[in-house]
């Protein structure tokens, strides 16, 4: 029963529109590909590396085939032609492409069936290895065990993995459940992942395959020694979604950020091209057994938060129904909301216990992800602290999946390794003492509370049926969402999506289709 | 007693916590050391090497990875002569709404033209919208609004070149660079180089120069080769009545 | 109707008990007087000063006339006596019995009409300035108004009364409403008022009527500035009892810690001795307008929380049937609780949330003090502002009438000035945001909220009953009370209790019983 | 750059925030001066004489009378040298109950005499009842339950010279001094004369002395004469286990 006595048949209505938008994206997305899903293809086959001007080899491969004009047909085509006529490795081919001794689209091609073969067949081992991955992650989780819910998310964002190995480690011990690498400001915007260790980014650390690794095996030690599982979590998002998931799923990252709508409004991307992006990485982590955590917290860091809560609903139940669309399983659904009421409003917290009530009830299997304040944070560490408890009890009386603590520093620097510590120990105490509180209240039925859920349950509704009307793509076009106001042509990446060939070669996709009960791609 | 208070000595002011002339600080820092009676004495012996006396670790606590993190108070001999305490402050004179508008269909005679961006890596946007935005910010409206500007907001990532290339083509009267994001410094080249620019395009003494964000202040911005700095809380009103003000007195008009 | 479902009969059950209780304290009561009660009468007619050893006038007047065996029928009688035979002021009698020009039982007696007649009218005029006391009061608070409840209450405790002025005026243009300024450590168990000005306390400042007064002015000063009256507070309690509160009256305080209980098991003070003082102390609160504060929550500093919840609630029952019987209204009635849960107990949350709403519930009327965590806090600073913001959200869902502000320095020192400005802040936020909370939701019925509510009351009703039994002396010698036991001749003070001789006088008794609607002393 | 953290010089240890030997502190108090861009100045002048640099001024609060709260970070380049730091440490070893009454029965031989009190103004009891009372504290019980020990708890308010008395009268072994309240260290004369009273009684040499409380630990109670001092979280048998062995150490069986 709702506790915010929500009527099921607005809901069905909600989400029957964002279904409609779903569907409606869904192929239009499934008509391109993109650079980043090619490179994704080629990491998945084990590319990796850099050539000698630090260029990644994936990069190096998918531009030699675009600028052959042959990319619509898919680069795992060509790079496997390559394997079984010269009889190399994927690395090896990269090697050569990248020196300059492989022209690809020179290669004669061999028949179509045994490409298609030989690709599947090597796509089938890459899985295997994703699949022990996750297989790592559920025996740990059997043996170490987890957490209590709300996990406990904290970020570190030194810039240098070392640091950030220092900090994490000192965090899990602790109490955090969840260590999120935050990523330098600016890695969203560059069309390549970089290589390596990296020790110099600025308000985080670069995300490469190398620092994951490097954070993955300092949290098993740490997680083994204090006998708990500790997630990772890092960031989808960006120009280059899909590689960054794939490299997640090779490295065993638990919680990733995916979220093309955080991109195309907050980085400016082209929507097209993050949008096609979004389907495979949503895939790859919904195979790796990643939870995604979508970002509607931003919309309140730049908008009103009274007024901005339908739009947040709205996006919600998009998010949920792309995600479905790209067979990620509700409990993998991080959906994100925030604690972005102003301090000075009265009633604020009504309102934000409304609205965190309201979105457990609509998406009751998903491991929420609840944002804490960080718009109206201030220099004033002591009343900051105050904000981030209240943000707690709201996620105590609401149980919400992963609490994302608030550092009473937020408006000052990335945490310092203390900071951590005391926003760990305030969530703790909260949780410890008042876990139950939710389930020992009811609302009244004509009160506040309750009516601003349905106010902004039919607000959201109606949001999502005008962007059925008019098309998802339309919609941000007009600024309908976060009012930012986004063009089709606009924003970076553009020049990377492509019109996928009739003959569009990427056994992955369908593979994982198969793998994710997702129906075959027909055209 | 009471006297004390009021006719105590400015040229030497201290920390008051409840009686006169105290001193008394709380501070809190991590050591890399693991916790322990040793951890709280080195804790006292620094903020003792610090100058302060009768420190008193009031809470320490493990923080993992041998680090720990402490909790002290502890009371300074330190003061400060407040009576020579020169702060560089924004002169000019706050003016409203109309009366900026006023003032430069007065004194300058024809539109003028501002330009914001927050610049480098930085997408912060929040703060340069709230002062260039149509729809403003606490109440007050942002520069799109004032009928006699020209207010161009290029948003956020904003490369130096691309801004100066800007500014020459709309022979801007005024940039305001909105920077957010300081940790490690960064922000700090990045202003010192639109600067540079600035002055190899020739263009420096043609335009008011204005930066502003949570962790600038005026003295700052003048160090590192700016008009003026602006920080946390800033409206529009304050930024265009510089602006305007300086813009006369430097007979940019 | 009760958000807990208390039961309307079992709540009778226990008013019924206590109200036995305290009928039967109350004629032990009626027959004695003390020397604190006579110096207080003294006080009363004006007397002030010291001697040349700093010993007030009105101990000195009174030990005069006990040491003669007199004080039995009342210290006003040979005062008023005097007064008549030999044309003085009160003030000047006090004079002469300090220089030793004058022995009060050697002055001839003028008839007891007479007397009884000349001390009703000076007694009158006294009352009178304490009843413009009470219109100034109302007059500011027509005027400037008032904070909303609950109260923000803090304390200044330096020592010094003109630091004490400088961070109560702070305090005051930061929000508080309440400024309690602390005694110093002892106070309460010496048997006399310290005089004048004092700079050197310890832990607190010395309860004198000349730091009344000036704290008075400022708190004017200061309230008449910002536009808001703010009240002024200090301890009854103690050996001195109604002379405090006769101080207190004269000097406009609007709130005054008062309850015999907490001298006698936290001050060991004898039994006997303050609940005859606590009689006549509370009738002048009761006159003066001043909101009195009980001390159940120091039960919670020495013993468990959870075990003695029944105790503090049994008490605050007994306080309130006593508080009646001294005319107190219920509106003057701050009955103490504390927020005193470890904050290592799983659900303590609730079990604090069902004690603070079943206090709410049963003594709807009263201004309730509410006490902060204060046993639980440590050196931990940023710890402790998260209990004492739990603290405000338990007050904030039961509309406390009185929040007596937690410091996040509780554990280390007395509070600094900027102490109290985060702990208001933090306060204010959290009124300001949820103050509605409480009227927004229901208790489960089934609850664990609603079911400790049930248990402690039920409990609570048990021990009074048996005490009712027993007695109330009886009861406190057996430790039935915060796990402290005290004789009925033990502790401080007994030697200053006196069987009251059938013609005792004291005509402000008489005067203040027909004012506060209780019925005449019949012996 | 792990090996930054795992070679470091432990002669020189710094502060840490979130890079190797960042020197990062946190600071916060009152200057009795109003707010603005002065009073800010006049804190980060008072930090910089306290040998910080880059402080940064991160909150500033009104707080009424002329008064501004200050909330900075800084960084200091002070270091300590951890290698040589040398705390006082009650070196005996922790035993248990069972252990504790063993060890009187072998090495004693007879029921020893523990006097506790809170002594002079403080009231505070709930600290030496902890220590002393049957049902104990945080799990332990106190030493009333030892079958060996005969414990007198005489409470609280307790002056020196009843305290001393009744030493005497009850033959006591091992004295147990409580102090909570410490402000204007009100604490240190009131704990030093109970030492002069004992040494006037000829007294001291033939008892072990210690003290505790909040805000007592072993070296200020080396310091004021006491043979121990125990501070927060100290349970019936860390002080009975120092008392015995330090009984039999002095030859007090
Ligand atoms: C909102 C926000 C975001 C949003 C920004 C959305 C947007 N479009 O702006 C999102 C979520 C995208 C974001 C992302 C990041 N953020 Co951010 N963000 C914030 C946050 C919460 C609030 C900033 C804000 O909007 N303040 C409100 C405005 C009105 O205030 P203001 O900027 O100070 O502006 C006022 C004045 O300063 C002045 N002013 C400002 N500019 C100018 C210019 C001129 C000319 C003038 C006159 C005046 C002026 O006037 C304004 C109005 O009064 C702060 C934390 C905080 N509470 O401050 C972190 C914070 C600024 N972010 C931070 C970081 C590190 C990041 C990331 C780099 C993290 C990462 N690695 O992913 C990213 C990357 C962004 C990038 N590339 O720059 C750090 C910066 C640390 C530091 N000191 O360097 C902060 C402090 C959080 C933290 N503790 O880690 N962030
Ligand atoms: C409970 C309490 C009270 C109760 C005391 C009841 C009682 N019977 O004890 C009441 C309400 C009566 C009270 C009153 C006052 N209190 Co008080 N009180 C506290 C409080 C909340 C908790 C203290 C406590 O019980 N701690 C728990 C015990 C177990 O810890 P502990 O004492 O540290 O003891 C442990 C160790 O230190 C050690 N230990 C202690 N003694 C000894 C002795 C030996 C020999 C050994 C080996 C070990 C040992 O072992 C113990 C167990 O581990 C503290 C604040 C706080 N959270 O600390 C303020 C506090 C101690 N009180 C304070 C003050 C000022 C007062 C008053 C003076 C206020 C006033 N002016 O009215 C009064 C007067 C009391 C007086 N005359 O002394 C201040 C002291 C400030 C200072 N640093 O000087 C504090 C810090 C509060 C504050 N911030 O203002 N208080
Ligand atoms: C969904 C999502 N993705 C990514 C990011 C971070 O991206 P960037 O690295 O561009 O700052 C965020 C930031 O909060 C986010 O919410
Ligand atoms: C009811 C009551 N009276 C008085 C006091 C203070 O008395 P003293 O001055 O004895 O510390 C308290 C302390 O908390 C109290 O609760």
């Amino acid at each position: 029963m709702s506790k915010l006595y929500l009527d099921p048949k607005q809901v069905s209505r909600a989400r029957r529109a964002a279904s409609g938008i779903a569907d409606s994206l869904q192929s239009f997305i499934l008509e391109r590909t993109t650079v980043a899903v090619e490179r994704t293809v080629l990491r998945l086959y084990g590319l990796d590396g850099v050539d000698a001007d630090f260029v990644p080899l994936p990069n190096v491969v998918v531009d030699q085939i675009k600028e052959g004009g042959q990319l619509a047909r898919g680069a795992a085509r060509y790079v496997i032609n390559a394997a079984i006529q010269r009889g190399l490795t994927v690395q090896e081919i990269g090697e050569q492409v990248a020196d300059g001794t492989l022209d690809l689209l020179e290669i004669p091609m061999a028949d179509e069936a045994t490409i298609r073969e030989k690709g599947t067949e090597l796509a089938n081992a890459s899985l295997e290895r994703i699949r022990a991955n996750r297989r790592k992650r559920e025996e740990y989780l059997q043996t170490l065990g987890e957490g209590p819910q709300p996990y406990l998310y904290v970020i570190v964002a030194t810039g240098n993995i070392y640091e950030d190995v220092v900090q994490a480690k000192a965090a899990a011990r602790q109490g955090a459940d969840i260590i999120a690498v935050i990523r330098s400001t600016g890695q969203s915007l560059i069309d390549y992942v970089p290589y390596g260790a990296t020790t110099e980014g600025f308000g985080g650390t670069y995300a490469t395959q190398e620092n994951f690794r490097i954070m993955r095996e300092a949290l098993d030690e740490v997680g083994e020694e204090i006998g708990r599982y500790i997630r990772l979590c890092n960031y989808c998002s960006g120009l280059c979604m899909p590689e960054i998931a794939a490299m997640g799923a090779l490295e065993r990252l638990d919680v990733m950020l995916n979220d093309a709508l955080y991109g195309i409004l907050f980085r400016d991307i082209n929507m097209q091209r993050t949008l096609v992006d979004q389907n495979f990485s949503r895939m790859i982590n919904s195979f790796a057994g990643v939870i995604i955590n979508t970002g509607e917290d931003n919309y309140l860091t730049t908008a009103d938060a009274v007024e901005q809560a339908p739009a947040v609903l709205a996006s919600q139940f998009i998010n949920e129904s792309l995600a479905l669309r790209s067979g990620l399983p509700e409990e993998q659904m991080g959906l994100g909301h925030a604690f972005e009421m102003s301090p000075d409003l009265e009633d604020g917290f009504l309102l934000e216990l409304a609205q965190a009530q309201m979105a457990r009830e609509l998406f009751p299997k998903a491991p929420l992800k609840y944002m804490p304040p960080t718009k109206h944070m201030t220099g004033n560490i002591f009343k900051g602290h105050v904000q981030d408890t209240l943000f707690n009890v709201v996620g105590a009386m609401t149980h919400q999946g992963i609490q994302l603590l608030g550092m009473m520093t937020e408006a000052i620097h990335t945490p310092l390794i203390h900071d951590r510590q005391i926003a760990i120990e305030g969530a703790k105490y909260v949780f410890h003492n008042m876990r139950r509180l939710g389930d020992e209240i009811e609302y009244k039925r004509d009160g506040r509370i309750v009516k601003r859920a349905h106010q902004v349950l039919g607000e959201a509704t109606a949001i999502l049926e005008e962007v059925e009307g008019i098309g998802m793509l339309e919609a941000i076009s007009r600024g309908m969402f976060a009012d930012v106001l986004r063009t089709m042509t606009g924003g970076k990446g553009l020049h990377g999506v492509v019109k996928r060939a009739d003959d569009y070669f990427n056994p992955f996709e369908t593979l994982l289709r198969v793998e994710l009960g997702l129906e075959a791609i027909t055209r | 007693m009471t006297s004390q208070w009021k006719h105590r000595d400015l040229t030497q002011v201290r920390p008051y916590g409840d009686t006169f002339d105290d001193g008394v600080i709380q501070l809190s820092f991590s050591l890399p050391i693991p916790p322990g009676e040793e951890a709280a004495e080195a804790a006292r012996q620094l903020v003792v090497k610090m100058g302060l006396h009768e420190p008193s670790v009031v809470h320490q606590q493990d923080l993992g990875e041998d680090f720990t993190f402490v909790v002290l108070y502890a009371k300074t001999r330190e003061s400060v002569d407040v009576t020579r305490i020169k702060v560089a402050k924004v002169e000019s004179a706050r003016m409203s709404f109309y009366e900026i508008n006023a003032f430069i269909e007065e004194r300058i005679g024809r539109k003028i033209t501002i330009l914001g961006a927050c610049t480098g890596t930085d997408a912060h946007t929040v703060g340069i919208d709230a002062i260039m935005n149509m729809k403003g910010y606490n109440g007050e409206y942002g520069l799109e609004r004032y009928p006699m500007i020209d207010a161009y907001n290029l948003g956020s990532q904003v490369e130096n070149e691309e801004l100066v290339a800007k500014a020459i083509e709309l022979k801007a009267d005024a940039i305001l660079v909105s920077q957010v994001v300081t940790q490690k410094d960064v922000h700090l080249p990045n202003l010192a180089e639109l600067v540079e620019l600035l002055e190899a395009e020739g263009l420096r003494e043609r335009l008011v120069l204005v930066c502003g964000g949570p962790r600038i202040g005026h003295e700052l911005a003048l160090e590192l080769g700016y008009d003026a700095g602006f920080g946390p809380g800033t409206l529009a009103p304050d930024v265009a009545s510089y602006v305007v003000q300086e813009m006369v007195k430097r007979g940019l008009g």
